[in-house]
């Protein structure tokens, strides 16, 4: 991927005559990529004056249509009962997942809420383990102890996985800091939702991060409600990128179901954070299509306003129409890719059921890093 | 005098208060347009309208700080909680202004507000939804902690809750709001800080609240198989607590269990335990056992989150241990 | 009093064409001023088009010096160990608390902060009890229970007295709830510190109340610092009446050692809030002379600084001079009065110090409301 | 091997491991510029830098957070509350982030970070500033709660606590703050999880923590005088609690005590009676008696505040119950 805004991005978001220098690049490199595509090597998409050649273009398809079948199997096991307590899908949300991931580096630290199957799968968490993890089963990527609201992945920099609302802003301040402190170039990505932006911790972390400039993009995944709240229902300003002004964070307003689009944003964010220029927030707007645990029938919203966003906006079918514009792939290809992707997850949701439940031995497990000798477990003992 | 679920109980509860009194309001998430995460609000907001049935922004501490000085200002809020996990986010309002207020201000202001919702754990929602806070309350002065573990307790007591001059703390149980029970129509008033005595029996004083009261009379139907009779007591009340009526069980039986969801370290089975110590000593024929939830974060998997709670057979087995029938 | 701009305040905040036709009506006032202060009994000063009469002014400036020396005695007796604990003295910042009180009416709710002997004064409270609350005696306000942090009057609708930085703000919220729920038309004045606003629950409270359009004042008394701590050292935003911005709430940023202006601009968002535009942070300006706490050197700042703000612009010397260019007083008339006041204060100190500690019964007193028969309280036993 | 105070120890504890491991740094209210509130980073800004010694905005809950994501990337975060009170607003992120994390993620990430600052009640600070939070916190699995009583464990508690790899709750005692003793210089590590036993004795067993262990090892010589010899066992850490050194004792005088400051209901007593109870009731001549805190808010008028607390004369008088020598 080649990023020509690279260079731009540091000043982009709120210089004018950076973001007119963009449009004249984003113009001029329409023009040669125009003139590349007879070359067959250099196929591919260009958005925002940024080259997605064909091979990245596949894999963000394919990973957001990967997440799509897999929370669809998700919802499928959980009305088998296969799956239990709280369950939270992201279907519709595919492109902020698959987009922040692929604007971010694999160095830096991802911080999220309970909706995080996606979210773990575009980092590169095993989805054997992922789905283990939502069946409770010994393979899963916690060892069954999470369940869907906690998924971790260390070696992905992928910190979780948080059930409480809100609760993982101040903790993403934290990898911000230790960044800041080790001034060891990573970003950390901080999601939450149009209701969690509500919690009062969420603006102690942002005057925090930009009282000493940490290098954290807050990323706010407004999906327009949050449970059965509308989003003018909870919030004063529902302008989301907004709610930094009073601390000095500046705002980005992202087409959240356009994942190029994110992509470039969220790559203009990571430079400016990185670049000691402070926090920043990105609103991505962007709509879940199930309701918001798979026990929410989600009456408060029209049928009429759920199609718009899923007929009318959803972000596969807009990748692969771009797709299919570029020459990339025709109809027959992304049928073949679809049925390719749905045995995919057939097979690892096949065998992570197969899978035996944890070690009781497990119960005991990780409660403490040093447990201190005879007073720590107590197993055995009547309680 | 209808059979009815203990949601529908709290409903009852909530809405013949709000018929009496015009102060009394309901506020919390998802509570009006929604019906209630858990429904047990249903039906208020058209019935009391958008000003006495309130959704409020996911801002624990926030609403409940408006709970507290509405009640200063003369309303009875009821607050929900969507459950008591979130309530971590809101114990300084809960415990340094609804608590002390009364005392900091040497009786100028009341704070007669109740704050509701289910606590302990529901089914499979890990770590962090399955907190049992009843103890770290009750251990706070000013508070009351009410814990029902059936329908025409969780009525009863709610609508004396609303009622009361003093913050309540009253913690219901998400995998109890289906449970079915004959409640009695119309205004019935259960006092706080009374316990009843929910199984009569002379071997033995079983001690449970909320859900566990259920599991220990399970328990004990299976121990009086085994020629053991017990007699289970649900405090009802935790704070202040009912210590004459288990000190007079215990006279009797000589032998007691405590059960309890939450964890061991200084739970309410630690305090009934010495309560029990300090006052019926000589009274025990065994020392006081505890049953409680296992001292490790609860988990998704099935068989490890059965594992973290008590179960039927815990208590069964305990019992046998304290009335030495093993 | 009477207050001209009364009817235009509604729109003051944010309408422009409001803003000039208050500056026409303030000239013309000015004019019918002049012409009137011929006349004996229309002595009195005029301040931003509001005219506040020789009675008026008097009372604010005895108010103001009341609580100076009520203060000073307060640090006395601290010095002798006669108060304990923690002692938050307002020396500096009482233009704020007379002033608010002047723009603010009876029925209206106060809720502050642990700096509150100025304000409970102002509010009317009985100064003997508050110095006999100072001192731990029986005829303290609540009894010795609380001390210098924890004053309550409910009589003078003054509901506390809050030692946790920033709790004060929600419970406000709810006695604006209440008023909104009654439509009983009070304001609540809610006053914060400029570290207290960096409190998550303040942005909880504006949020809340910006959506319910609740009649709350936000009154913030930045006297730049917290404790040790200078208010750029904590905040992004420096200008703390831009602090409701991401919320909708609008601000003033108001001169907080000029006790006149605090008065109408208090009256300004009295006016505002009670007419069902929603809440509004009122930003004072303001200095403590003191350290923190009576135990706090206050080494972190110059004494240029403190010079600066106590010579140059202390909120009595300068009502002092308007009063006396206004041909209310003149120095001797000051003396007497300073002198009469002080006798005051000591009589009171005097009067609280003659009084017993409160009866050991007080201590099982106010713990509930409704005490349980049996249960509750123990005294008698162990522990 | 010097003279120094409870203040100094934790200073020197910081400043020895700060030197030690750089990932290691300070942060809280006022702890840089200031020096701390009650001084205990005393010229820390001055040896560390800005970078490792970082005053905070008046954001307990954000800045408690920071130190759980900080611990989680790597770093060693000491965090000061400036006193446990201010922590309650922080609890969300101790109880349901800092002391799970390691659980749900199945050991990926460990939580190596310290909360300190000092708990209980100092002197006329009233109700909002006088809570006892320990039993709160050792009802959690997954912290680790110590409280030293002097200074030569201040400082050797302090820097184990921040070598573990838990969570730690470190609660000083704002009295305490100034005592003297005697703390040998250099690197000492007292472990975790290891009670002291503080004076020999025969005929009781008192166990006191913090603040208590002083009133305790006072009340030990007034009973020695009236011929009563009491053991005094300071837990020093309360969870894990070191049981085996309490019933050891407990076998050998056969009568106990248990003293705490905080507030009766579910406190660190009740745990430590209930403990007895269930593992050495054989042993007991009487039943264990609790001397705590009031049940009541903390008054700010000095004979309430006396009245409200513990002290050396309750000790002695519950022990002479205990002892059958009133
Ligand atoms: C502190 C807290 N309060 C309430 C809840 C219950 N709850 C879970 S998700 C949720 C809605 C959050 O909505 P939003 O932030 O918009 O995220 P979305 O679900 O839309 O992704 C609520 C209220 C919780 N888990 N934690
Ligand atoms: C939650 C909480 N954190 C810390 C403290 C300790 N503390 C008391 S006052 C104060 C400074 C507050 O400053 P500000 O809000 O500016 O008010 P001021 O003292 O200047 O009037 C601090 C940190 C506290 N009482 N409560
Ligand atoms: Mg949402
Ligand atoms: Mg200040």
């Amino acid at each position: 991927m080649r990023r020509s805004s690279d260079l731009l991005a540091r000043g982009s978001v709120s210089s004018k005559s950076a973001s007119f220098l963009a449009t004249t690049l984003r113009l001029l490199r329409m023009e040669v990529f125009r003139s590349m595509t007879t070359d067959q090597s250099n196929l591919g998409v260009t958005h925002g004056g940024i080259f997605y050649d064909q091979q990245e273009v596949m894999k963000l398809h394919d990973m957001m249509l990967f997440i799509r079948r897999f929370e669809e199997k998700a919802g499928q096991l959980y009305g088998l009962r296969k799956i239990g307590g709280f369950c939270h899908l992201c279907n519709g949300q595919e492109a902020v997942c698959v987009g922040v991931e692929q604007g971010a580096k694999s160095q830096d630290y991802f911080m999220t809420g309970y909706r995080d199957h996606g979210h773990i799968l575009a980092r590169g968490g095993d989805p054997t383990e992922v789905m283990a993890e939502l069946l409770g089963r010994a393979g899963g990527i916690v060892h069954g102890k999470g369940g869907s609201m906690h998924m971790f992945s260390a070696e992905h920099n992928f910190a979780g996985g948080n059930g409480i609302v809100g609760e993982q802003v101040p903790i993403g301040l934290g990898f911000g800091f230790a960044s800041w402190y080790r001034n060891d170039g990573r970003a950390t990505f901080c999601f939450m939702g149009d209701g969690a932006i509500n919690q009062g911790a969420v603006y102690e972390s942002f005057n925090m991060a930009s009282l000493w400039k940490l290098p954290i993009v807050f990323v706010v995944e407004n999906n327009q409600y949050a449970m059965g709240t509308a989003l003018n229902r909870a919030s004063a300003e529902t302008h989301l990128y907004k709610r930094g002004i009073s601390f000095k964070v500046p705002g980005m307003h992202v087409d959240g179901m356009d994942v190029l689009e994110v992509a470039n944003k969220i790559a203009e964010a990571r430079q400016h954070v990185t670049s000691g220029e402070g926090p920043i927030i990105v609103e991505m707007m962007t709509y879940r299509y199930r309701g918001h645990s798979m026990s929410d029938p989600a009456t408060y919203r029209s049928r009429e306003e759920v199609d718009e966003w899923r007929a009318g906006r959803d972000p596969i079918a807009r990748l692969q129409q771009q797709m299919v514009d570029a020459g990339l792939v025709d109809a027959a290809d992304l049928k073949r890719k679809d049925k390719e992707i749905k045995q995919q997850v057939n097979a690892i949701s096949k065998a992570a059921e197969a899978q035996p439940e944890p070690d009781a031995a497990e119960l005991w497990q990780h409660v403490y890093g040093n447990p201190i000798e005879g007073a720590y477990p107590y197993p055995g003992k009547v309680g | 005098m209808g059979k009815i679920t203990y949601r529908e109980a709290l409903n009852q509860a909530m809405c013949e208060e709000m018929e009496r009194d015009e102060r009394v309001f309901l506020m919390g998430e998802e509570v009006a347009e929604y019906n209630g995460a858990y429904k047990v609000s249903q039906g208020m907001l058209e019935r009391f309208g958008s000003r006495r049935v309130i959704d409020t922004p996911i801002t624990e501490l926030g609403f409940t700080g408006l709970g507290v000085g509405a009640a200063m200002a003369g309303l009875r809020p009821v607050i929900e909680f969507m459950t008591w996990n979130f309530a971590i986010l809101a114990l300084d309002q809960i415990v340094n202004a609804a608590a002390k207020m009364r005392y900091m201000s040497a009786g100028q202001y009341s704070v007669p507000v109740v704050f509701r919702g289910a606590g302990g754990s529901a089914a499979r929602v890990g770590a962090q939804h399955s907190q049992s806070l009843e103890n770290w309350l009750a251990n706070v002065p000013g508070l009351k902690v009410v814990m029902p573990s059936n329908p025409a307790d969780a009525k009863g007591l709610l609508k004396s809750a609303i009622r009361d001059e003093d913050p309540v703390i009253f913690i219901e149980n998400e995998i109890n709001y289906g449970d079915v029970g004959v409640v009695p129509d119309g205004e019935v008033l259960i006092p706080l800080g009374k316990a009843a005595i929910k199984r009569q029996g002379s071997d033995i004083t079983i001690v449970a609240h909320s859900r566990m009261t259920g599991f220990a009379l399970q328990a004990a139907e299976e121990l009086a198989a085994l020629g053991i009779d017990a007699e289970v007591i649900d405090p009802r009340t935790i704070k202040p607590l009912d210590e004459a009526t288990i000190l007079t069980s215990v006279a009797k039986t000589n032998r007691a269990l405590v059960v309890e969801e939450g964890w061991r370290f200084a739970g309410i089975g630690a305090e009934i335990s010495a309560r029990i110590m300090e006052c019926g000593f000589d009274d025990l024929d065994a020392p006081v056992a505890r049953v409680t939830g296992k001292d490790v974060p609860m988990s998704y998997a099935a068989n490890l989150e059965a594992l973290t709670l008590p179960s039927v057979a815990d208590i069964v087995e305990a019992a046998r241990a304290v009335t030495n029938r093993t």
